[in-house]
């Protein structure tokens, strides 16, 4: 199975043939380099921009503006924060202008910690996003719903932001992308740059086949009666373990991937709660002003009357950094034992 | 370009030939209609203004003289293939000569719903008009010129001669944006078709440029980036039109980026939040241009009058039909938030 | 009694005297204007700035650094978004250098809706600030809080934000700021400056006492039973004429004025809820992912079983922007009829 | 500047007086062991990389031969006095230079709670020392140009002959953070003494300069500004240390910004992401300084030998010592996110 780094390209790929992409750009991302985590490598419209965070935003929005469709990197989130101006305007253009003009751009960055990042290869970027308005916003955490994703979002004609949890990146998947080899080995060798000298290299691209996940829409990971658990991103499979193993216990969480933040699926959150009556939100973005607090906020708005227990929020502490060192990044950011230990005291909670 | 605009009944021509004006006289005769249209247009806006019909006034008089002939060079229409313009919000007299009707102007200054720029959303001078490439002015300084290289690179890729063109004032060079521009329009091999334009009005609000800017000429800062640069008096209208001819000529064919200042003035100070009352002392291009048009003999005294109070009148009138159209309803805020397929 | 305006410039004055101040600057900040909003006129320290906001942001960091105690402007918050990534920086250096250096700086940019500013004069900067971590920030909603809180954040020795409530800064106050005379036309004519040339006019300062209102701290600004109402900046008048209408109808709200929002007064908030069982949070940023979130988390995670109906958040709508048509602007920020609407319902309200 | 740093055995001299190389003998000797002193413990940082106690190394191995003239070139101490430096992350010569102890680069890299710029927090390579003037090093690109003209700024007004040193990579300066450092460095007037310099290894990691950066030369944006500028060669250890000699010379007096670029190598590649690996074809400044050395007579191939050993033996024993040092515990992350007044 492709990981999520594969899923992304090939995702690009089918884009750039099917879908109108016409630049796939930013910091290293064009050859020889492909991107530091490797996911637009091969890509006939991927290109080298100069180191400039803002360039990027503005030729992006500039191109999309004139009739072409991009899609932009940068390069880790912890850089995007000279931008926001600038995401501001590529999500009120449509607004402002009453419906002139609509800019059907993808900026793809990745987020969040797990790969010993320290303070500027750590950030979150979901809370900073979600309170921008006029932005869709997804985050995968598995590679089909990486390709799926990207696929919707280079299909949309509105902004779209595309987190990349960054530590599954290299993570396979359960489930292949349509059109994969079934031989990991054989799409590796098909798709991967060499080590070296690249400068002949060609990939051979499979013969991918369309997926579309709407942007929207949960997923329903794992079904349960005594608690919901609503996640996203690098958290999720965290919460999928943790769910698992409590399962043993007699603790029946069910998990759902929200997959899209904006617009988020209300229905599947309220359904849920509605059934169990109690729901943890993870995610690992620092937890003031979260945007899990908003959905903690919904729920209590909508549902409070269904509520057997407080609805409860697990996200990153709120420090200034992700230390480098192991205990560190641990104590800040939520782990496995974080999560079950949330989840079992949820379940425990009598109102 | 005369297909441009409604067709209007021409001033009448004192003499055949302007003298030593070194451009033809039809052009300054339609130069001389466009610049007063915008400064009357401008002039009626700040007076909607005072009048309480609109709450914030920004806008162009004393830009005239060089955002008419930019207007006029600029081809018009949608797509690569035409010329984008990235403008600021002292842009009215350009959006004049490409044949733009100034009644959308008076819309948005008192915030209708029929605003054809924004629905009452947006102010004064916040143009947009995406069937002629004019990207939407926003009110942060100087992002325009982070954009505009986007549009720039579609059209270097699209071939053809269609140019992108990005505007703003002299404070904004002081933004990194502006240092962008220059980065991304001149990548080796890959310069792209752009006139950066700086109009310079020697002040940001209160702040003289004099106290702030080091370059002794903003061109300049282009010079590092092997950039064709000029600086030209942006009241002197016929100056500017050379200029910006030679400029667009270039732009077109070599596709490679221009760098152009132009020294106007800021007869009405900074917007309404600085009184919108004449300044003392600043060049007034229009009567500069109107002492050439009569000395050379183009257009009398009496004609150039009649075009003022003909645009006064006809602006005038338009300025009354808006004051009782209705405003945006409270439910319209959850319009156009996305485009949604069709 | 002084204007919000004319407090700021006397608190920045009293800092210069007394406080260590050394720079206060920014776009327009200095001779001739001293200010979009007149707030530092005639001070000795003031000087324009060029137009570039991370200049300022990077300038006011930098002299910090080097011992100096600047005051750094952004003319408006809606111009800040392109130095977000500074404003983090400013606040992790203590924590990045564990310690080493440390930025005793101040941030001060008019905030919100009310003067019909449209969609760039009308910004609101509370939730993004308060998910920055390594900031103090304050948002006053009378003149003397805002002379108090001004003196306490010249006087910290870390980066502090002052949030104006663009719409309150030419409303007096109830209360003299000390030292100010009696008469509001003396001070005026003591220290706003004259219409027409200034370059020779010098303000004839007032002999300001000291007065800090401690950073942390809310006021209780009206006692009441029924429920509690939290708010700041330019709704906490608003909510204290709902409250004050209402209380003709036998609701009696309390109103608290959080002043600070970060840190914030928890202790404020829990006894209040406490006592009333019900709460509601008004601000006019909008609403997802909105600071006002974040307290009713903590309501919930802290008091659920002391609830008496769901806690509930007023804010601002969430679209792209404030449009400047009146209709708009009412539709988008909650209006003292949105205020009293929600009193009413929320004092309804039954478990 | 010989009292700084712990006094040590001086290599053999072979001759009294170096020919040609136009410095004093001393500052040639001095200047080869720190040179070496910073190539070995950048290489043994790599190596703790590999040999994982460490999880990223970034630094400056091709840098020395104009870091370490940097380093001494600077006025040492705390406050507007002294020299601030706003450096970026290959800038260990520089530190070594100014007498900074090897060890706390060790204890970054293994993030140990010991660790004296980020107890465990940050990277490698990101220094900090309030007390000899060292801003933080951050990891975003660029920002350190923007924050450097306050420093500057407080020194201007201090007087005394304190001056700003900020330095940065090439493809950084394509961030408008960089422009804005030449805007306020220059303000008419009120003109910074700032040392502004641009390490140019032609590199941004993957990315080639001459595909990104059109300016010929990155020293010529200086000129619109006004400012006085160089280009050095910067694996030239003499040339640079006059240069910059030069260059602080005239920014302590004059109190005016001078903007340098230094053509520099990149040893082991961008930083462990790109494999800290040797790089074929780049120049290695201390070889080429080695053979200079030899060849004047200044000193012989067995004393290098020697300085390059005890270092290595100096630096590996407290790589060593570091090895068994605490983590930082996990309640640390609650320290130090504010000065609280004492
Ligand atoms: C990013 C940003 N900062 C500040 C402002 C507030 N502002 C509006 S106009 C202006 C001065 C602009 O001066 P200049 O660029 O010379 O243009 P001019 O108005 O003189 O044509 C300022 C500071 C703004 N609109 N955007
Ligand atoms: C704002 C920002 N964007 C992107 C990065 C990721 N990044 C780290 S180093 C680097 C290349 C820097 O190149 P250059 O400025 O030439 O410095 P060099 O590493 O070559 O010394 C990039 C893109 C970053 N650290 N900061
Ligand atoms: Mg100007
Ligand atoms: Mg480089």
């Amino acid at each position: 199975m492709a990981n999520m780094a594969q899923a992304v390209r090939m995702a690009l790929h089918y884009a750039e043939e099917n879908l109108g992409v016409t630049d796939v750009f930013g910091e290293d991302v064009g050859p020889p380099l492909g991107g530091v985590f490797t996911a637009t490598q091969g890509l006939k419209t991927a290109w080298n921009s100069p180191l400039d965070e803002r360039g990027i935003i503005g030729v992006a929005m500039g191109l999309a503006m004139a009739g072409q469709r991009p899609v932009a990197e940068i390069q880790f989130c912890d850089y995007i924060y000279n931008t926001i101006d600038l995401l501001k305007i590529a999500g009120n253009t449509c607004w402002c202008t009453n419906g002139d003009w609509n800019l059907p751009m993808v900026v793809k960055t990745p987020v969040g910690s797990g790969i010993r990042g320290s303070i500027y290869h750590s950030h979150s970027f979901d809370a900073t996003a979600t309170h921008i308005p006029g932005w869709k916003i997804v985050m995968p955490s598995t590679p089909l719903d990486a390709y799926g994703l990207m696929l919707s979002a280079c299909q949309d004609d509105n902004p779209v932001l595309f987190l990349e949890p960054k530590a599954l990146l290299r993570i396979k998947g359960d489930e292949p992308i349509p059109g994969e080899p079934a031989d990991e080995r054989a799409l590796s060798k098909m798709i991967d740059a060499p080590l070296g000298d690249r400068s002949a290299w060609k990939p051979d691209w499979p013969a991918l086949e369309p997926y579309f996940v709407p942007i929207g829409k949960a997923r329903l990971v794992r079904e349960g009666t005594t608690l919901s658990v609503v996640s996203y991103g690098r958290m999720l499979p965290l919460c999928v373990r943790a769910a698992a193993a409590l399962a043993e216990t007699g603790i029946r969480a069910e998990v759902i991937d929200l997959r899209s933040l904006w617009p988020y699926d209300w229905e599947a959150i309220r359904d849920s709660v509605e059934k169990t009556g109690k729901v943890l939100f993870v995610n690992e973005d620092t937890e003031v002003t979260n945007f899990g607090e908003h959905l903690l906020r919904r729920t209590v708005e909508e549902l409070f009357y269904r509520l057997l227990a407080p609805p409860r929020l697990l996200a990153g502490k709120f420090v200034p950094g992700i230390g480098l060192a192991d205990p560190l990044e641990a104590a800040s950011v939520p782990q496995l034992s974080d999560i079950t230990e949330a989840i079992r005291s949820l379940a425990a909670e009598q109102a | 370009m005369s297909e441009r605009g409604p067709s209007r009944p021409r001033p009448q021509l004192v003499r055949a030939e302007g003298e030593g004006l070194g451009i033809d006289r039809e052009l300054l005769v339609r130069m001389h209609e466009l610049m007063v249209k915008a400064r009357v247009l401008e002039e009626r806006l700040i007076q909607m203004y005072k009048a309480g019909h609109g709450y914030f006034w920004i806008g162009g008089p004393g830009e005239e003289a060089f955002n008419v002939p930019l207007g006029l060079l600029m081809k018009r229409g949608q797509g690569p293939a035409y010329d984008y313009l990235h403008g600021h919000y002292r842009q009215s007299a350009t959006l004049l000569a490409l044949g733009e009707e100034p009644v959308g102007a008076l819309r948005q200054m008192k915030n209708t719903a029929t605003d054809p720029y924004s629905a009452g959303r947006n102010f004064a001078g916040h143009f947009t008009k995406r069937a002629w490439n004019i990207a939407p002015i926003t009110s942060p300084i100087e992002v325009q010129y982070a954009i505009a290289p986007g549009t720039a690179m579609a059209q270097k890729r699209f071939g053809g001669d269609g140019i992108t063109i990005v505007t703003g004032g002299d404070a904004g060079t002081a933004e990194g944006d502006f240092a962008s521009c220059l980065v991304w329009s001149s990548r080796p091999g890959q310069e792209l078709p752009i006139l950066i334009i700086v109009t310079n009005n020697h002040w940001g609000i209160s702040t003289a440029a004099a106290t702030q800017q080091g370059a002794k000429s903003l061109a300049d800062r282009g010079k590092a980036f092997g950039m064709r640069t000029a600086s030209v008096d942006g009241n002197d209208v016929v100056g500017s039109y050379l200029a910006l001819k030679e400029a667009f000529g270039y732009v077109r064919s070599e596709r490679k980026p221009f760098l152009m200042e132009a020294m106007v003035s800021r007869l009405y100070g900074h917007s309404s939040a600085s009184g919108a009352n004449p300044v003392p002392g600043e060049v007034d291009c229009i009567a500069t241009f109107e002492e050439q048009l009569e000395k050379g003999g183009i257009l009398n005294r009496a004609a150039m009058v009649q075009v003022r109070e003909r645009w006064t009148k006809e602006i005038g009138e338009a300025a009354r039909r808006v004051r009782d159209e209705p405003m945006p309803a409270p439910e319209s805020i959850w319009n156009n938030i996305y485009k949604e397929r069709s």
